[in-house]
């Protein structure tokens, strides 16, 4: 990343950016490979909480205030606890552990380690050009949720549509309990 | 009607198992063999003329001195009022004696008879050691099964009410101080 | 707190078939529960051990004894005048019926009775109604706490504090009165006792109004109690219940009613249950049995204050009380407690000191139907069903 | 650990006395070390001089601590020392009847006159300062800012003076006050500042509401409530009540899992406090006016449930899980009527923020979206109980469920970190209710219509410029109008507490599914077809809109009949307050 | 111990401490419902409205022992209770303290001679701060315990040497 000419044009408010930036990928980064290694499955439940904080984070970042907000409802308040919900009532008993036998520990880091060097090598390898196609496109202001509302309602209204059937059906498949 | 009638009904039907009866005393009683009491209990409850549906007590008597125990019961009729607005009435009270030996107490229980008397003669068994025999809640003991008992711990030695017990003298560590000068421990 | 049983920590990892651990997955774990001696909603010292699975009550087997304080070996070794305290102390919430149902008993085997005079009796019967009504205001705020409702338990104690403090004036204690005695009465009344008893009844009866209206018609507090608990006329007269735990099932049966119980001269009726907000026995009945029960001894309070007026000067305390020779006879009689039958069975041997005082304990009886009623019940309502039961911890242990 | 049983030790006196004196001593003496200090960087520094040359922005690292600071601290350590000389005095003073409740009012006034001076300094600060030639930066950090204390002083200061309503004009023409306003050019200064004002009025609400809920239980239950703890009325209850919880044994149950034990009470409590980053007090008080504030509120409410689940798991109990899920389950279930039971203010204002929403209630209390048309004030009470249900209060309070066998998901919680479960709870329900004063009951708007504040300015001819915006905050919109309303809601919780008894935990779901959700359904279409009825652009229905305004008066009048019909029994209550019947108390009894 | 206690010499920031954290648990010591018997109805009397203990700060009857540091063992506590109150006073957080109410609790009371299911005395069983005698005790009996349990908290303090030295003395005298 060419960073020297934008060095001078730098203010406080970019610097604590980028500090922010760093501290929410490092909680969302970390806390996504606990919600992999750790093998209590209340343990794996919080890392998660703390994968899905950490998006959020980024999404307010990047002034997409109502993504954000959705996040945290629909991520991090609901279906967290739905499959914390899942996890309690299923299993034998909350203090089930995880023992993957050996074996797929191996295949596993192999598969990881793999994907890892593809991902790291492309991005350093320069062919691709951050710079332009990171251009922040300035919007005049963050988008209102007006403007998402309407939109969702208009030009996306067939995906929308779906959405509803879907939880109406979830709601009528409701076993009469 | 009065505990002398009853008395004939169960002199005439059961005869000989009837062994007395005692109505000068102020507890007018029936005395009944201890074997052919589950009989004479169920008559009680069931013959339509005495209904004694109602069990108010079970109290088990130390005769130290002649060397028996008694388990007395008392029985009562509660019969409902013409209409269903006015009272129920208590009628025939009737009080039936049952002895056993000292040494080797059992009655058999009659626990299917009220449902009331399963926790009286728990509680006669724990605290005077009158063994009800087949009783519903009965625990394999050192001589055959015996009511569980109900107010002392299970581990408790001995049945306190006899007349001969010996206080114990401490339990699960702790001393049971019964002269006035004993010092209080310091933790 | 209760302490749990643990059941011994299912082995998670031992390599089960796998038709086992499908079995094992399905079958939701039955836990062993501890309601424990030190129960939250202060009932004393009763422990119920349920066998739950999830929400539902399997099995509620009510272990008591923890207050069992061997009243009936200390009958032995004290004369009857003196075993009066011991009686205070057993349904520690209605002393006074405690205390006239062994006196009675004793005054009944050794023909006493007949010494007694008029005004004793008006003034034991006055005494007996107000324990009931202060006994019947502890059971309606404790059942308030029971579901959670914390200020009806403040008003019931608010009102009962009066009722202790014309206690206090006659006798001088405010809980463990041992003021009937065998032979009558321990000392006559303070002077102005009649108007201001008559005081507070007119102050109470409006307030019975206002306790209805703030719980008993409470749209939560019957859902919370209708159809819970439900014991058939057939089934208490079976466990031996009485009291108005039997009158909520819809059995009319008061021994006040009975001959021969000293209450012939009052006319008051006896509520019983009727299946207002549900079915007939189940828990509303019984507390509105005992709520309506408290207006009836305000009505026999009034009319034995008005006879009492006639009885000045008439001696209270029979002077062979303390004398007393027991015959060699037994004797069991019961008089109306606020929780049910109190029935004293007295054994004399001659001497002074009877052979056998057996007491027959109302709450004791009462609480071996929790078994069969809370079988299949959820959680919340295991505490409802005891609070209706009423149960004091004294009278089951003895 | 055995534990000895505390014998009788006497506390030597004449030891506690010169224990005293060595710490006024001790006190005295920092407070004269203050003094060189003072000289030295008065005369150094020479703060007064209004020369350009010493209008230096390097100063300002300087002076404020040096000149002022020293001050500050040698009158903190005096007064200190004083307050040890004459601490029986002021004891005597802060249990005297009725100061406590003065210094609590003063501390809530002070708050908002305080946030309140800020805001009018800042909103001078960005509007009329002009801009000095150049941007200078600051040397090692590289931000740049364009107000130096020279221009401020020259710019702003010289020769000005503010006039107040009582004191007359105050001329603010020192150099120092440039010194002391540089700093506020900075947004993240300013975020500082409001920061410390939110968290100054979120430590008074559990403090105050712990306080609060024991008088108010005491007054329902005829009796008194705290009244020792502090002298008048037991003002310090709380503060009690939190020393002693912060030095319990810090228990953590050994088979649990002792870091998620530990971290439960965090997730419980910090989201609430997030919370009220979007709860605006004003149209300019709020920390982030984010225009999905209502969400992100409710957002933050969701995630408090995972504190629940987290605590019920690792206390090791089997108990506390099944408590816990139970929490868990009723937390979630009642999110969802209360979240759509929110969406029916949103749709009435027409904005998703929470200022929109209140600029739209502006129009006098029969403006409020309580009164506006039958389905708001169906949502408001469905709302209100929901959120009585989210927040674990009330009918629906099943942890501190005594009657059942244990106390929930907090059977293994003592000490600080059961505290802080408490402190959540009183900040969600604080929060909670906030949300309720907005969305129904007009935030910060004052019953009378905006109009009325230039109504009155113009009768009672007010020139100055500070006083017309004091009545014009009065009358028209005052965060203390949204502190008043929101504390009412709270009252009505604690209100609730006391009176019903707790429901069985099938009821809770049944209400929350069977009931609550399609009663919330119906009011969200009722009130969309009502809008769309009422507005101009939509149907435009005249006789809708006649009925839309006599709905409207009938709901006002019934609102102002409610608040009157409270005020008149407490007051019919206080006046001939039924005593216990007098003759009846014990010393009245024969023979005395 | 409380983490605090044990960690410091007298001194004088330790007694001005002292002064704080003994002023915050003397005016909210938070009792414990452990009522058994006829003295529990007096202990249910003093929360009510005549005798309201709230004004000390100790209304708040907390059920479980987690959360209690006031245990008032109020009524005949007999062998089969005994191993429940043990257990209870050790699940209790540590600055806890025992009143022993009532003259069953306090020494057997007047079951003393022919009890044989009754522990003559708390004592024997956990160790007892304030004994309240009578039998029930009055409400006003037991407020003044709760005041001398409020002046024996004021005088305790959280330095080191304070329990051992008084320690033997108590058990030298």
């Amino acid at each position: 990343m060419d960073s020297v000419a934008a060095e001078q044009g730098r203010s406080l408010k970019d610097h604590m950016d980028d500090l922010a930036f760093y501290i929410f990928a490092a909680i969302s980064v970390a806390s996504a490979f606990g919600v992999v290694v750790s093998q209590n499955i209340v343990r794996t439940a919080l890392f998660l909480l703390g994968t899905l904080g950490g998006v959020a984070g980024l999404y307010f970042l990047l002034d997409a205030n109502l993504i954000a907000v959705i996040q945290l409802i629909v991520y991090a308040g609901g279906t967290l606890i739905l499959i914390v919900f899942g996890i309690m009532l299923t299993s034998k008993s909350p203090w089930a552990e995880f023992k993957p036998p050996k074996s797929q520990i191996v295949l596993a880091a192999f598969v990881g380690l793999l994907m890892f060097i593809g991902i790291t090598s492309l991005t350093l390898s320069g062919e691709v050009n951050w710079a332009a196609r990171a251009t922040k496109t300035p919007l005049a202001t963050s988008p209102k949720v007006a403007e998402a509302g309407e939109a969702l309602l208009t030009t996306y209204l067939v995906p929308f549509e779906v959405d509803l059937t879907a939880i109406g059906a979830a709601y009528l498949a409701k076993t009469e309990k | 009607m009065a505990p002398e009638e009853i008395a004939e009904i169960l002199k005439d039907t059961f005869g000989a198992s009837i062994t007395d009866t005692e109505f000068e005393s102020a507890h007018p009683r029936v005395v009944v063999a201890a074997d052919a009491w589950p009989e004479v209990a169920a008559f009680l409850r069931d013959d339509d003329r005495l209904q004694l549906n109602f069990l108010r007590s079970i109290s088990a008597v130390d005769y130290l001195e002649d060397d028996k125990f008694a388990a007395v019961y008392d029985l009562a009729s509660y019969r409902p009022g013409k209409t269903d607005s006015d009272a129920w009435a208590l009628t025939n009270a009737v009080a039936v004696q049952v002895w056993t030996d000292r040494n080797d107490p059992h009655i058999p229980s009659v626990a299917h008879v009220w449902r009331a008397a399963d926790w009286h003669e728990r509680e006669a068994y724990d605290l005077m050691g009158v063994i009800f025999d087949n009783h519903p809640d009965s625990v394999e003991g050192l001589n055959g099964f015996h009511p569980r008992r109900i107010l002392c711990p299970d581990d408790w030695e001995g049945h306190p009410l006899q007349k001969d017990y010996a206080f114990p003298m401490e339990y699960h560590g702790i001393p049971a101080v019964t002269e006035l000068n004993q010092t209080r421990p310091i933790h | 707190m209760a302490d749990v049983i643990l059941e011994s920590q299912p082995d998670i990892n031992a390599d089960l078939s796998s038709d086992q651990i499908q079995q094992q997955d399905l079958q939701t774990e039955e836990m062993l529960v501890n309601m424990g001696p030190q129960h939250p909603a202060t009932h004393g010292v009763l422990r119920v051990v349920l066998r739950t699975d999830g929400e539902m009550v399997l099995e509620a087997v009510p272990h008591i004894g923890y207050l069992h304080r061997c009243a009936e070996k200390i009958g032995e070794t004290v004369a009857p005048y003196q075993y009066i305290p011991y009686t205070d102390r057993m349904d520690y919430l209605a002393g006074m019926n405690n205390n006239l149902a062994f006196a009675q008993a004793v005054e009944k085997l050794t023909g006493l009775e007949s010494e007694i005079t008029e005004r004793t009796k008006l003034i034991r019967i006055v005494f007996a109604e107000l324990n009931r009504i202060a006994s019947h205001l502890v059971s309606f705020g404790t059942y308030g706490l029971d579901l959670g409702a914390f200020t009806p338990f403040l008003y019931a104690f608010r009102e009962r504090e009066y009722i202790l403090d014309l206690f206090e004036s006659a006798c001088g204690a405010r809980l463990t009165y041992s003021y009937i005695t065998v032979g009558g009465v321990t000392d006559d009344l303070p002077e102005r006792f009649v108007d201001i008893t008559r005081e507070f009844l007119d102050y109470f009866e409006p307030k019975v109004h206002e306790y209805n209206l703030l719980l008993s018609h409470n749209h939560i507090f019957i859902k919370r109690t209708a159809n819970v608990g439900v014991i058939t006329a057939q089934e208490a007269l079976d466990y031996g219940l009485s009291g108005p735990v039997l009158r909520g099932s819809g059995v009319n049966f008061d021994l006040r009613k009975q001959p021969g119980s000293g209450y012939e001269e009052f006319d008051f009726n006896v509520p019983v249950g009727q299946g207002e907000k549900g079915t007939v026995g189940d828990c509303w009945d019984r507390y509105i049995v005992r709520v309506s029960e408290m207006l009836e001894s305000v009505k026999i309070i009034r009319q034995a204050l008005d006879k009492l007026d006639g009885t000045e000067g008439q001696e209270t305390l029979h002077k062979k009380g303390k004398t007393l020779k027991l015959p060699a006879d037994e004797i069991y009689y019961e008089i109306e407690n606020p929780r049910g039958q109190l029935g004293f069975f007295v054994r004399g041997n001659g001497s002074a000191i009877p052979d056998r005082v057996k007491a027959r304990g109302p709450s004791f009886c009462n609480l071996c139907v929790t078994e069969k009623v809370c079988e299949d019940v959820l959680l919340g309502d295991v505490a409802a069903i005891i609070g209706s039961i009423d149960v004091v911890m004294g009278e089951v242990d003895r | 650990m055995a534990s000895i049983t505390l014998p009788w030790v006497q506390r030597d006196t004449e030891k506690l006395s010169n224990y005293r004196e060595k710490a006024i001593r001790l006190l005295a003496f920092i407070a004269l070390a203050h003094i060189p200090i003072i000289l030295g960087a008065w005369f150094l520094l020479d703060p007064l001089s209004t020369k350009p040359a010493d209008l230096q922005d390097s100063k300002v690292l300087l002076v404020p601590p040096l000149c002022l600071g020293s001050i500050g601290g040698m009158l903190l350590f005096a007064g200190a020392a004083f307050a040890i000389y004459a601490y029986e005095l002021i004891g005597r003073v802060l249990s005297a009847p009725w100061v406590a409740f003065i210094i609590f009012i003063g501390a809530i006034f002070g708050i908002v006159i305080g946030v309140w001076l800020h805001a009018e300094i800042l909103m001078t600060v960005q509007r009329d300062w002009m801009p000095a030639k150049e941007t200078s930066v600051i040397p090692f950090v590289g931000i740049e800012y364009d107000h130096t204390v020279q221009s401020i002083y020259q710019n702003n200061l010289e020769g000005k003076s503010v006039d107040f309503p009582l004191i007359g004009a105050i001329s603010i023409d020192t150099p120092i006050l440039a010194y002391l306003m540089f700093p506020l050019q900075f947004p993240l200064v300013r975020d500082l500042v409001a920061v410390g004002g939110i968290i100054g009025f979120i430590s008074l609400i559990p403090g105050f509401g712990i306080w609060w809920e024991r008088k108010v239980a005491g007054r329902i239950q005829s009796r008194m409530g705290p009244m020792r703890a502090g002298g008048w009325h037991g003002w310090a209850q709380s503060a009690a009540d939190g020393i002693k919880l912060a030095f319990k044994e810090d228990y953590v149950p050994p088979g649990g899992d002792g870091v998620l034990f530990r971290l439960a009470p965090y997730i419980t409590f910090i989201p609430p406090i997030c919370a009220f980053i979007a709860l605006p007090f004003a149209t300019a008080w709020v920390f982030r006016d984010l225009d999905v504030a209502l969400i992100f509120i409710l957002a933050m409410l969701g995630i408090e449930v995972m504190g629940v689940i987290l605590a019920g798991w690792a206390s090791n109990n089997k108990w506390s899980v099944y408590g816990a899920m139970r929490e868990a389950c009723q937390m979630v279930s009642y999110e969802i009527p209360m979240g759509m039971a929110l969406l029916i203010p949103v749709m009435t204002a027409g904005s998703l923020s929470l200022t929109g929403i209140a600029e739209a209630q502006s129009g006098g209390f029969w403006t409020w979206f309580v009164f506006v048309n039958p389905w708001c004030f169906l949502a408001f009470f469905l709302y209100y109980v929901a959120s009585l249900a989210s927040c674990k209060r009330a009918p629906f309070d099943l942890p501190e469920s005594e009657s059942e066998l244990v106390a929930g998901f907090l059977t293994e919680y003592s000490g600080f970190r059961w505290s802080m479960f408490f402190f959540g709870e009183y900040v969600a329900m604080y929060v909670v209710c906030g949300l309720a004063a907005i969305l129904f009951l007009g935030g910060w708007m004052s019953p009378f219509p905006a109009s009325s504040a230039e109504w009155f300015i113009a009768q009672a001819n007010i020139e100055n410029g500070m006083l017309q915006t004091l009545v014009k905050s009065l009358l028209a919109a005052n965060p203390i109008w949204f502190i008043l309303k929101a504390t009412f809601l709270f009252f009505v919780q604690l209100w609730i507490r006391w009176t019903l008894p707790r429901i069985r935990i099938d009821q809770v779901l049944y209400a929350c599914v069977q009931v609550l959700l399609p009663a919330t359904m119906v009011v969200l279409l009722g009130n969309t077809l009502w809008i769309l009825g009422v507005s101009e652009n939509g149907l435009n229905l005249g006789w809708l809109i006649a009925i839309d305004g006599i709905i409207n008066k009938i709901l006002a009048a019934a609102g102002v009949l409610t608040l009157v019909g409270i005020v008149g029994i407490a007051a019919y209550g206080y006046r001939n307050n039924k005593k216990l019947v007098g003759w009846l108390a014990v010393d009245q009894l024969p023979g005395k | 111990m409380s983490w605090i206690e044990n960690r410091f010499e007298e001194g004088l920031i330790i007694t001005s401490l002292d002064w704080a954290i003994n002023w915050g648990r003397r005016y909210s010591i938070w009792p414990m419902t452990f009522g058994l018997a006829c003295c529990a109805i007096e202990m249910m009397a003093i929360g009510g409205s005549r005798f309201d203990v709230d004004r000390f700060g100790a209304g708040a009857f907390r059920a479980s022992p987690r959360q209690a540091d006031l245990m008032i063992v109020a009524g005949t506590v007999t062998y089969k209770m005994a191993s429940r109150v043990k257990r209870l006073y050790n699940q209790m957080p540590e600055p806890k303290y025992v009143m022993a109410m009532g003259a069953c609790t306090i020494g057997g009371g007047p079951y003393f001679k022919n009890g044989y299911h009754v522990v003559k005395g708390v004592d024997l069983v956990v160790p007892v701060d304030i004994y309240v005698p009578g039998c029930p005790p009055r409400p006003e009996t037991l407020l003044e315990g709760i005041m001398r349990l409020q002046d024996k908290i004021k005088n305790s303090s959280i330095a080191t040497d304070k329990w051992t030295g008084a320690k033997e003395a108590a058990l030298t005298a």
